[in-house]
């Protein structure tokens, strides 16, 4: 069967010559970066080159370059970290409703710290409003994080807007910029962004590695101790491979951007007017325009979406959901209903990511199988006949 | 992530749909939490004659639903209401942990659809009682 | 040249089977595991295979095994984790002056919320005494950290009767096994191990990988948030090729631990007799018996050892040093020096640590080259014509 | 991590040894913090005639030694009091920065040197005055 796969965004597969990197660095170049031998020198080479890599796809300097385990890592590594830094400067954060949980999570858990966090609201698009950001701001504010590009439904943030915000009121601006690195332009100084994230394994790298930018002079208390790596923000032995591959996928995926971004938006297109026209009773959630070329988020009303993606599994389609069943929780995706969508059509919502792979012909399939999915589910929901529409909230605790 | 069976139930469910001359109907689950399931039914002479389903809600759900109607059509309503939750997922070999809290719930709908049949019954019954009593 | 590679404390190459497999995992099973499609499917039962080869090893449950991005992660969950999530039954903890730095910090930075430490001392040889431990646990203690086997000197720890004590006393034991997991048999239940840390790339394995085995019941607040993978306890994407990796690795090395130790241990001693038989003014570090069959561990009195260093790999062998010049601080070892070895004595060491891959004829390179270097440098020094010792301490801050 | 001209100097340093006529020595550095740099010197008619040194110490030790060595022999007093640490770093094409503070002392040994070949040379005068005086 043939097997499509339209998930780029939750992951993607590694490049062959990203393989073949972190290969040679598991076996002849395999030495730790901080010893006294030749069997280290060529290592710690290489990771200096990654360093100049991942620095020159956002336009940083090499040594605001901080090596982690992934995006998650990296998150968490700029909120917590320059939180604990600057609380005696202040003690208020500011950040979205559409935020990655490694974003969301982290401020959260500084609430026990005693930090106060303002979650801004979005518009149906997703959008941050510029205007509310200003007016949360306060004398407290120490720190905005918010996103470049969410993930789910690929709205892009007005991020230099925000960064120039930030920077008037002298609070420091962190994106999570995973979905974005490698995929849109990003350049850390006209943008005015003071640290960003960005994770390997969505740009054709490897798993477990991503890296944290953090602007010259800017302090970071680390997550963790140990043997002082990474100018001792970062301690544990360089995950080598990793770093190798990071670097490379990054400067392989700056150099294909443009191109392969217009060559990704024509498929996009054909694939969200595809669905809307040959499905009734379809939504497409984000925004028309301001989306990344990847990505297509739609809902389908009067069927769930796990069910809708096990159908498309069967057929060989791989895509993923906003339902609350695929996270194994009752509430539906927190970015659709901070969009202010109903939970019932948030349980409905597929997301398609596409990728370098993706083909003309993937998406004709796609659209050629999805219908009559749509159609047999449908017959079997209860909704379906009336169109019966709750709008509420599921209120259930799982 | 789903035995054979599940995925077997959910990729040709057995008795979907509305039983026309039902006489019980049971609804549970909530679309806002991502689960509706409905099942209609008819008895007669205390015996599942027909019972059909209609469900919204992810292929655990819909799985199960199928499950149940086939577990139970031909019995006895004594035997229907000893058919659990658990029962369900068990005879579809197993469910995700995730899944044995939210999207298992057939068997309470056919429990409901039951219940609304002796509910209807009763009436029935008061309604003849009303009747001679008058 | 030949290059003989003897530094298999600091790093191993990761052997071919694992990398065959973590290249399947980085293409065509690079699915991400949290997804809903059969690309995610292969993938999952990857990670959980990879679970229950790492937990066989330590004779753990798969349950009981947390991955990590390495053996530094592992030590500081371990160690947070822990303290903050019994913070309320107690805040001392024990833990001793040979760890490794990522124990020693962690602990260190415990005592800025308000936990107390005790750091056992050791004797000549690096052996914790039972009796100390005993004398130090008071009705606050809620956690023993000490490592299995010291990276150093490989000493091997008694940590079956430090589980016995802790056990009894009904505190946590928490031990750094990173040197130990694939070396020598280790066995949670036996020994009473509360939770132990192991690291991918000390047995062959991927450099950015590690575990953490957490006991059934045992309670740890997690060191970062997001997506809540590995049941919450650590989130981000996992690593998967690096746990595939990990897993085999750990397989592997559990199979020939035998046979390979016993081997090891031949070359050893040909290598420890044969340095102290052919140069003088010499001293084995650690004890000749209770050490790790790899470690070799000696210093050379009147030279110092980055110089040794040096020599050594412009001869073609990689080894490391206790010297305070390979770490650019003007301290020596603080594993060293707890031993109560002079400074300068403790500058002049060189660790060689054997691997699979180690020979006889290696091993006979090693003894040839070896005495020659130590005249060359002792020739140079000042202090070899006098034989003048200063058993001082540097008391100079860098 | 060291230059190649680290890595000569190292391999084949040029004046080790004593000076066996020296008129002075200098010694810097501590063997418990890893480092200790001597310096034997032979001045006449204020040129270095010779000079030799021997170093306990790491591979940028030995070859700042070395290096400073070659620099003054044969020059005279005052361009030798000239030489820095630093200098010496730039003449060896750098040294890693974890090295520019601890094993870059070679310069502060010869000086050492100098002075005492000066403290000496004093006390001789000193001497002939209090002859002269007496
Ligand atoms: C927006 C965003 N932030 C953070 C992450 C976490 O990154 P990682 O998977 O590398 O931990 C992801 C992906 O999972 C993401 O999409
Ligand atoms: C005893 C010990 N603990 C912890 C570590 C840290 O492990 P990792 O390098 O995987 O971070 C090491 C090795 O560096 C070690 O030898």
């Amino acid at each position: 069967m043939k097997r499509i796969y339209l998930d780029h965004a939750a992951t993607t597969p590694v490049r062959a010559e990203v393989v073949a990197a972190t290969v040679e660095y598991m076996t002849t170049k395999f030495g730790n970066p901080s010893s006294v031998h030749s069997f280290s020198r060529e290592v710690k080479e290489g990771v200096e080159k990654a360093r100049a890599q991942v620095a020159g796809l956002i336009n940083a300097t090499p040594e605001e370059i901080i090596f982690t385990s992934g995006g998650t890592e990296a998150d968490n590594m700029a909120i917590i970290g320059l939180a604990r830094a600057y609380a005696a400067k202040g003690k208020h954060i500011i950040t979205s409703a559409i935020e990655h949980h490694a974003v969301l999570d982290t401020c959260k858990a500084l609430e026990k710290e005693g930090f106060t966090v303002t979650v801004l609201p979005v518009d149906e698009y997703g959008f941050i409003g510029i205007e509310k950001l200003q007016a949360a701001i306060t004398a407290d504010t120490i720190l905005v994080t918010i996103m470049h590009v969410n993930n789910e439904v690929g709205t892009i943030e007005p991020i230099a807007e925000i960064g120039r915000v930030a920077r008037e009121n002298g609070i420091f601006f962190h994106t999570d910029a995973v979905q974005s690195v490698g995929k849109v332009p990003l350049d850390v100084e006209k943008m005015k962004i003071d640290l960003l994230t960005g994770s390997g394994h969505k740009i054709y790298g490897p798993k477990g590695t991503g890296f944290l930018y953090v602007g010259k002079g800017i302090k970071l208390n680390p997550l963790f101790f140990g043997g002082g790596q990474e100018k001792k923000r970062r301690s544990g032995t360089e995950n080598v491979p990793g770093i190798i591959g990071l670097g490379l996928a990054s400067e392989l995926a700056g150099k294909e951007l443009e191109t392969e971004m217009a060559r990704q938006a024509v498929l996009r297109n054909m694939l969200i007017e595809g669905l809307l026209d040959r499905i009734p009773y379809t939504r497409l959630n984000g925004h028309r325009e301001l989306r990344i070329a990847s990505n297509v988020n739609i809902s389908f009303e009067y069927v769930e979406g796990e069910s809708l993606l096990l159908s498309l599994d069967l057929q060989g389609v791989a895509a993923s959901s906003g339902s609350a069943c695929t996270s194994g929780s009752l509430e539906p995706s927190h970015v659709l209903t901070a969009m202010g969508i109903c939970h019932e059509t948030a349980h409905g919502s597929v997301r398609m990511t596409l990728g370098r792979e993706t083909t003309n012909e993937d998406i004709e399939y796609v659209l050629g199988i999805f219908p009559p999915i749509v159609e047999r589910l449908r017959a079997m929901s209860p909704l379906y006949d009336t169109k019966g529409r709750e709008c509420g909230e599921c209120t259930l605790k799982k | 992530m789903y035995t054979e069976k599940v995925m077997d139930h959910f990729t040709n469910p057995r008795n979907v749909g509305e039983v026309e001359n039902a006489n019980g109907i049971g609804e549970v689950g909530n679309a806002s939490c991502g689960d509706i399931m409905r099942i209609s039914l008819l008895i007669e002479d205390n015996i599942i004659q027909d019972i059909k389903f209609r469900t919204f809600g992810c292929g655990a759900a819909i799985a199960t639903s199928s499950m149940v109607t086939e577990l139970v059509k031909g019995k006895t309503v004594e035997e229907a209401l000893q058919i659990t939750n658990k029962a369900v997922a068990e005879a579809l070999g197993g469910l995700p942990p995730v899944k044995m809290h939210c999207s298992n719930l057939a068997a309470d709908a056919l429990h409901k659809a039951i219940e609304d049949y002796k509910l209807h019954q009763n009436e029935g019954v008061q309604r003849l009682e009303e009747k001679v009593s008058v």
